[in-house]
């Protein structure tokens, strides 16, 4: 599935509160600076991990406080570095299709966290965990020169 | 080490606009205080609602939401919203959501007094 | 041992890599900003976890970068707010009373870090773990008037 | 969200002054790239060694460990090591770890080349 075999080297538990999410922001951001992204991108790719962390709080937990979450993070050590993020929940499992913003010409409040998501992380696949739960993989290379093409390719 | 920072919310007025003023990151935990604040702004009517985002360097989707709440509700009441003072970071967030072709977007208050 | 009953609302999971010390650093950072603390003080008090961290990698450790560390993180919900972070390795056990800084008259290099972290906690108690490693329960009270008092009778 | 920085050393002159001017965070990952930087500056035989530290948010025990061997090659060598421009995160943990009186420390540059 993915070309990054590396273990993870940091694992964050988290409980589902909208309190926790900036001391997440921040050791995502920390760990994408490692992988050598600038100060927008490793803000981007927080914001796409805030945004993952989000639904699974609104949606998987319908805002319960006391369920958990875990991220974990991978960082190749082979040049072009990327960051690999493993977002785990024990909620209900939906069918994956069910995922995905509204029409972006549709403006309306809410709606646009999944083609954040979507815009800013190369690789974003979301499972069935077993016994219960989903998992989220998100994988953003850094490649300063692809980076152009592939957001144009994508757009 | 971090400079995320604990929401605090100002509101100001400057002729017959009204400014709200966050400073801090608007994300889930902050949104519902900002939603709450626009809305009593918007009580009272005035013919323009300046959003002054110069305090703030992060926003999510949940942000975003609310702007775009206040930005429909502003239509309704015939009031014109401006957003201003946009930092890079959470000026590429609007991009990103294409919504800065939606908004009324200011570079300084000055201008969104002006516009 | 201590009156903070909460349950740790974060869970971090590092390997013991100096270079995984910003994403530690910026957590606590930003848990401590939850915590009401100042800038200065969340600074202070990701400097203590970080000093911690880099004995167990230097002394637990003997620079192994392949071993592992936990960091769990409680917040007091009552006022005044505390913050409680626990840490805990697999390192060989040594005689708590072994872990102290030099005599800070004595100036040579290192020899700093214990005490850097007993300035900067209200709370710094080494154990041993079961059945091995050992943990440090590190906790600060967000108690402005009292702070100075505080200092003053520690020194 | 964060303002950590990766450390990068610069190496400056000023008259018969050595600068070493580190940019980021110092602590167990960075230190051992400063002590090399600073030994090689030394092996230069400056008579006076500033280590600017208006680059650097985030100093540990490591860092200040660097500068105490520095300071004691200095001695060794009759050469003059200053401290300059700490920010005030950094000037703290100098002075819990009762190092603000052992050290000569600067104001500025400036003041570190006119000492
Ligand atoms: N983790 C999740 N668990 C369950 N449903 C989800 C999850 N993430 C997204 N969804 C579904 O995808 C939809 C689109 O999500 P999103 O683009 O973030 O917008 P919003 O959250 O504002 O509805 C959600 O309304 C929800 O139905
Ligand atoms: N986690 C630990 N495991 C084993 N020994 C430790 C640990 N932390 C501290 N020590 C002991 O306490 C001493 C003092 O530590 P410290 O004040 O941080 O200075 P330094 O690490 O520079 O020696 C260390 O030299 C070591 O012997």
């Amino acid at each position: 599935m993915t070309a990054i075999q590396t273990n993870p080297v940091v694992r964050l538990e988290i409980a589902s509160q909208p309190e926790l999410l900036a001391g997440a922001r921040a050791l995502i951001a920390a760990m994408a600076q490692r992988c050598g992204f600038n100060e927008i991108m490793c803000g981007q790719i927080s914001l796409a991990v805030d945004e993952a962390l989000c639904n699974i709080i609104k949606h998987g937990y319908n805002c319960r406080e006391d369920e958990r979450i875990w991220i974990s993070i991978s960082i190749t050590e082979t040049e072009p570095k990327s960051i690999k993020i493993i977002i785990e929940d024990t909620a209900d499992q939906i069918e994956v299709s069910e995922i995905r913003s509204r029409d972006l010409d549709d403006v309306r409040p809410g709606g646009l966290g999944v083609h954040i998501i979507k815009e800013i992380m190369d690789v974003v696949e979301y499972e069935h965990r077993q016994p219960r739960g989903m998992r989220l993989t998100l994988i953003k290379t850094n490649k300063p020169s692809q980076a152009r093409e592939n957001k144009e390719q994508k757009t | 080490m971090s400079n995320t920072q604990q929401l605090e919310i100002f509101i100001e007025s400057e002729g017959d606009a009204k400014i709200v003023r966050p400073v801090g990151d608007i994300d889930l935990s902050g949104a519902p205080a900002l939603r709450q604040q626009i809305s009593q702004a918007q009580q009272e009517h005035p013919t323009r609602l300046i959003v002054d985002l110069s305090g703030v360097p992060y926003m999510d989707s949940s942000g975003l939401a609310t702007l775009v709440e206040a930005m429909q509700i502003a239509r309704r009441n015939d009031a014109l919203l401006i957003i201003c003072s946009l930092q890079d970071k959470v000026r590429s967030i609007f991009e990103i959501a294409r919504l800065d072709m939606v908004f009324k977007i200011a570079q300084s208050r000055e201008d969104a007094i002006s516009m």
